[in-house]
């Protein structure tokens, strides 16, 4: 009863560590001995941070922008301690796809199209419009942006409702089998590398209780590691929490099709504080921000 | 349909041959929709039905189901338990009308789900905020059918009850109730649809553990069989939900003059 | 209950983040009212509820009643009903969007789709319950079964149609507002997905208040033509 | 000529029983008569006029008009209900001009010609109030008028004159029946007063009590046109009453 | 001891008019009298009763019961109305015991003593109907029967035998009177039948065509207990009926 208990918020996809500890509890010795974990399924990073802010969640996932938009709008301080998935020369990046006969070549052939995105407001959408900003077009008067999500983004492109839309796993591979689509840019072409998802934990409960959010952090190293190591279990324990075939995720998961996973989890600091400076310069961001504010040296993976 | 007094039913009135039909024109159109547009992710009955299968075999979904079923099935208790004396109150006195009647249209067309993130912040991240959205949602129909319901009552019905000796209140529950049971019923049944509104869409955007979640995580996974054999759960939810209750309502307003064929 | 509210809020009870004080909001709602784009975005989830509600009334009506025409249209009817009724609809947006596309034409069919129901059902049963001596008296008199249906059948039921044309308006309300959260580039739903990805609860609260605003005028419209229709009835 | 062969009606209740309303009725109607039906309270009179109305399907036997089988309503056959059925959202103008306008009168003829049998039933001062505002003999007044506005060939009173103050009854009775001795259609007519019968009929069906069968046709051989006045001195007249009272109260015991 | 004093009810129609039904009503009616109200269709006999009920309120002056004035409705007064009003949902013998349960009777003995009720209707066949699915005249005896069990000290009854047959009619005034003889309640009835009016009541009230005053107030000075066959030759009683019945004819040329 005494167990200290951590509230986590997760989402889908891209958090195998975590549906590892969900799914299999029983591999890490500590859970459920030095700490608990409630979890919270949620829809996106942007409600995660605002629970967090909330005080109903200890940790959560996040990505670059929802955490600096909380920490500027509502004042949230977190610790970034884990990095869950990020884009590296090599490993997978976010692109837009058009159609394979589209006359569509380079950016400026975007002109007067109409530009799927995922979610205003999200990382992959505001490098979306560094990328049309880069190449000399102007993101409100020159395309028109439509929200469409990742899921129906292929067949929107298809059906000739958007003329480049983006395209992430597992959409990806089921359209490489199908063919049709080419890619026309994608976002390592803005920032390489960068990260797309990352743990964080409040600053208030962790300086509180340090040694249990440290102990997560060990747990979410040792279930990469594990994972790292057989990646049939990746695709198994996914299959489990979303409930598609292990055979859809064996295709792409944790291999070169997917989002680069740092073995040891180690957040790229670096690479985050780059992304703020690329926002705030292009004025996506009000303020400037310190990665250094959001780092606890003794909390951050990889943990001993 | 009901029977008329002295009048046969036709081979097509029988209500299992209806509903075939129903089916089979349905999906007749569903394949042919689907065949036609040729997207990935719509496909057709087939799919769906098979998939359904191992939906219904699995113990995790079924789970699932059974979450959103009970917080569905709470959320409209509540809601019958409070909507249907608010709204005849309503009906019946004018003062109960002033103060309620503000409130209470003021936050109906409110879109409850999309609360649903905020809620979550208030009532924490429990079962509570979910059953409380389905609960804001049901009690709309029902309020304002009962409401209506109350309104129209014949007079001397009351008056009748009045001069028994039956106060206010007695006569809300033995008089104006079942004399706008009919109407009222109208009410519970589209609350069976509010409600079903309300679970999916609350669990679309806050992904709580449930059919609607399931739907909507199969989708950002490409599983689009899955996602049309979770609404076809939702479908045959639905279903069953609003045959049920047409039973508790034949039951119930049995002494109703139905007039059924109309002209 | 405001003043209560806003004393809470004042008091410092609740932190604004989790629910601004109600004059914050008004000051806020005031602010964004003198913005030619909080014009559009209400404009255009004003015309999708208009051409959706529409249809949903005229259709749900129309198919109410022609359904008590013979009894094979009505057997068929009403295991349509009850199989379609109870399925949210907006399980089926994201095909809607491939069909109709991200404009309006999907929000429209979404609302069509969700408030025919309620119009039709009170309709469907409204038209089943008149009493059926009315009918016998216009049938005598000479009007056909089909005029019967206009002329008998559709003043009775009125005053219950309105009623459900109430619920199919809230539920329209709604129905536009989660379609324009999901999918859209603009419209009150739209607003408020923004301002929630940025946390900015008090923007969040403002397109609320406005779609309430919304769906309490077209209550007060539908009640005002209930009044007119009890007073001759 | 409307001829009634063999009819029976059974009913089911809600609790799904068989009751039965009509048992074996055989009437053969002239063109042109005045036929009233007495019966106990629950007899099946309502039904009966109904069912000859097109309005209730028997469940044996069939009516036949002219040697037409009646299987629907028309216009050839105007009912006065026992429960008036006024057309709440019309007004009493406008329920009473609905059959002309249904018989392509135009708007402005119809209204006249209804605006005088308003006259007739004394209700042209009421013609602008709703059914609901009206007491329930003015209803009553304003369901006949709607029915004798459109001339129909056949009329089905049920029990018309039931709500009306003993005045208005006797001028409306006198009043129904001039237009009867101009017009000569067929009446059949629910009552359960036995004077009023006697008064108006060519013939008085009497039924028996629940489920209703035929007790008795007696035709009225008075002189027409019929006086009331006169009539009450009339020894034949006092006959029939005396009669068909004793029929009536004597069955009860059987 | 009912007093209405200066009664006025004027209503209001849909077109905004105002409508006088009623006009300087004044009436002393002593407790346990029968009294029945006479006047044309539509002069406000119905509105009389519904505000002595206590169902309508007036636009001046008031209904005093032994000096109290009458706001609301209570299980004083027993209405029984025109239109019979019966609960659609209940069953004939859960109308008639409703009353008396609501009285505080337990379930058992309303049931027996409703279905002794019903037994005197003649409806007791019928117990397990629903309202609907009885004839016209049976709803009315239903209606009766429930008033009626409750055991009122003022009846109020709107031409209560309006929709019954002449020999239903001849056995329930005659009940009512035995009842009416026992009990000595209060009774309005109101009727638009002469003959009955004077059958059954002490004093008799005429009013005028609409708007509705006090045209006559009439004693009746017969015998009690009354017979009907005696009355039938009695000269008094003969009297009485022409006198009203004159009264009644008259008024309308006037
Ligand atoms: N709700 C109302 N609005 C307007 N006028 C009304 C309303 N109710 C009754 N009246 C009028 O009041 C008058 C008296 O009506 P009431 O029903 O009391 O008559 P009554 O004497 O009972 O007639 P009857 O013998 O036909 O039943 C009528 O002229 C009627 O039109
Ligand atoms: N819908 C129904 N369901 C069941 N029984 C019915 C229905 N309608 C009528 N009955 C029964 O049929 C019988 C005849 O009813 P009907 O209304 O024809 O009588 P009536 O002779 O007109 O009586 P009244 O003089 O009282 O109006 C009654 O016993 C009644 O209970
Ligand atoms: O109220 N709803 O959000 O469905
Ligand atoms: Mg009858
Ligand atoms: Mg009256």
């Amino acid at each position: 009863a005494d167990v200290p208990e951590l509230r986590v918020g997760w989402t889908i996809p891209a958090e195998e560590s975590k549906y590892l500890m969900m799914k299999r509890p029983e591999l890490f010795p500590d859970l459920g001995k030095k700490y608990t974990i409630k979890w919270t399924q949620f829809q996106g990073t942007s409600p995660m941070v605002q629970a967090m802010r909330a005080d109903v969640l200890d940790c959560a996932t996040m990505a670059p922008m929802s955490m600096a938009q909380g920490y500027i709008e509502s004042g949230l301080k977190p610790y970034i301690v884990a990095q869950h998935a990020a884009e590296e020369p090599g490993s997978f990046s976010v692109y837009w796809a058009v159609k394979e006969d589209s006359p569509i070549k380079s950016a400026q052939d975007l002109k007067g199209k109409v530009i799927g995105t995922n979610a205003y407001g999200s990382g992959v959408y505001y490098h979306m419009l560094l990328w049309l900003k880069e190449n000399g077009l102007d993101p409100e008067k020159d395309v028109k942006i439509v929200e469409t999500g990742f899921p129906p983004s292929a067949d929107a492109i298809r059906s000739g409702r958007v003329d480049a839309g983006p395209m992430v796993p597992p959409f990806t591979v089921l359209n490489e089998e199908k063919g049709g689509l080419r890619p026309l840019f994608k976002l390592l072409d803005v920032q390489n590398p960068n990260v797309q998802i990352f743990e964080g934990c409040s600053q208030a409960y962790t300086d509180a209780n340090p040694e249990v959010v440290k102990a997560y952090v060990k747990d979410l190293q040792n279930a990469m590691a594990k994972l790292k190591e057989n990646p049939a279990l990746a695709a198994e324990v996914t299959s489990e929490i979303t409930r598609a075939p292990a055979a859809v995720f064996s295709k792409y998961l944790l291999t070169p099709k997917d989002f680069h996973r740092e073995p040891n989890m180690k957040p790229n600091i670096d690479a985050i504080q780059e992304t703020f400076d690329l926002y705030h310069e292009a004025g996506f961001l009000k303020e400037s921000l310190d990665i250094k504010e959001f780092v606890r040296d003794d909390i951050i993976a990889p943990v001993k | 349909m009901k029977q008329a007094a002295g009048r046969s039913l036709r081979w097509y009135e029988h209500p299992a041959v209806g509903i075939v039909l129903a089916i089979l024109f349905l999906g007749v159109l569903w394949s042919a929709a689907s065949r036609f547009l040729g997207f990935t992710s719509f496909p057709g009955p087939i799919a769906a039905v098979k998939e359904l299968r191992f939906l219904i075999t699995d113990p995790a979904a079924l789970w699932a189901i059974l979450q959103s079923v009970g917080r569905m099935f709470a959320g409209y208790v509540w809601a019958l338990l409070v909507a249907i004396p608010l709204g005849l109150a309503m009906g019946r006195s004018r003062i109960i009308y002033q103060i309620f009647y503000p409130l209470v249209s003021l936050a109906y067309p409110m879109p409850k789900a999309a609360l649903m993130p905020i809620l979550m912040l208030w009532f924490g991240l429990g079962s509570f905020s979910k059953i409380f959205v389905i609960a804001m949602g049901v009690s709309l129909p029902v309020l304002y059918h009962s409401y209506q319901g109350a309104c129209r009552v014949e007079r001397k019905l009351v008056w009748v009850a009045q001069a028994m000796g039956m106060g206010p209140v007695a006569r809300l529950f033995k008089v104006i109730l079942p004399a706008a049971l009919p109407e009222i019923m109208i009410g519970c049944r589209v609350g069976v649809v509010m409600a079903l509104i309300v679970m999916v869409s609350s669990e679309m955007i806050a992904r709580q553990e449930g059919v609607g979640n399931l739907l909507f995580t199969s989708m950002d996974m490409a599983q689009y069989a899955t996602v049309y054999a979770a609404i076809l759960v939702l479908a045959i939810l639905g279903f069953v939900l609003d045959a049920l209750f047409e039973r508790v309502r034949r039951y119930l307003t049995r002494w109703a003059d139905s007039n059924e064929g109309g002209a | 209950m405001l003043v209560v509210w806003e004393v809470v809020c004042r008091a410092g009870l609740i932190e604004p983040q989790l629910l601004p004080a109600p004059s914050d909001i008004v000051v806020r709602l005031l602010e964004q009212a003198a913005s030619a784009e909080f014009w559009g975005n209400f404009g255009i989830t004003l015309y999708r509820l208009a051409i959706g509600l529409s249809l949903a009334v005229v259709l749900g009506v129309v198919l109410g009643l022609a359904a008590q025409l013979s009894r094979f249209s009505a057997a068929l009817l009403d295991a349509l009903v009850r199989l379609l009724a109870p399925i949210p609809k907006i399980a089926l947006y994201p095909a809607l969007i491939l069909i109709f596309g991200f404009e309006n034409a999907s929000k429209v069919a979404l609302i069509v789709a969700d408030a025919l129901f309620p119009v039709l059902m009170a309709t469907w049963s409204a038209a089943r319950a008149v009493d059926r001596k009315l009918i016998w008296s216009a049938r005598a008199a000479g009007t056909s079964n089909l005029a019967c249906l206009w002329k008998v059948t559709l003043p009775s039921i009125v005053p219950t149609v309105l009623a459900g044309v109430r619920v199919a308006g809230v539920i329209a309300c709604v129905v536009v507002f989660l379609a324009e959260m999901i999918a859209s580039t603009d419209g009150l739903g739209h607003m408020l997905t923004v301002a929630a990805r940025a946390y900015r609860t008090l923007d969040m609260f403002v397109p609320l208040v406005w779609i309430c605003i919304v769906g309490l005028a077209l209550n007060w419209l539908i009640g005002t033509l209930q009044r007119v229709v009890d007073r001759s009835g | 000529m409307i001829s009634i062969e063999h009819l029976n009606k059974t009913f089911k209740t809600a609790r799904g029983k068989a009751h039965p309303a009509l048992v074996d009725i055989d009437l053969q109607i002239p063109a042109g008569q005045f036929v009233s039906i007495l019966g106990p309270s629950g007899c099946g009179k309502s039904t009966l006029l109904y069912i000859v109305g097109g309005f209730e399907q028997p469940t044996e036997g069939a009516v036949k008009v002219d040697g037409k089988r009646i299987v629907q309503p028309g216009p050839d056959r105007g009912p006065v209900f026992q429960e008036y059925a006024l057309f709440p959202w019309k007004t009493v103008l406008g329920n009473v001009a609905y059959g002309l306008r249904e018989q392509g009168v135009p708007k402005a003829q119809a209204q006249a010609r209804a605006l005088s049998w308003l006259e007739k039933v004394n209700l042209d001062k009421y013609a602008g109030f709703y059914p609901r505002e009206l007491s329930g003999g003015m209803r009553q007044r304003a369901a006949i008028a709607r029915t004798l506005a459109y001339e129909p060939a056949i009329l089905l009173m049920d029990e018309p004159f039931g709500a009306l103050d003993a005045h208005t009854r006797l001028v409306l009775q006198a009043e129904l029946l001039s237009l009867w001795e101009q017009l000569r259609n067929t009446v059949l007519f629910v009552t359960h007063a036995v004077d009023e019968a006697v008064y108006l009929s060519d013939r008085v069906v009497v039924l028996t009590g629940s489920p209703g069968s035929v007790r008795e046709v007696i035709d009225i051989d008075l002189p027409r046109p019929r006086v009331r006045a006169e009539l009450l001195l009339n020894r034949d007249y006092q006959n029939y009453i005396v009669h068909l009272e004793n029929l009536l109260t004597e069955k009860e015991q059987v």
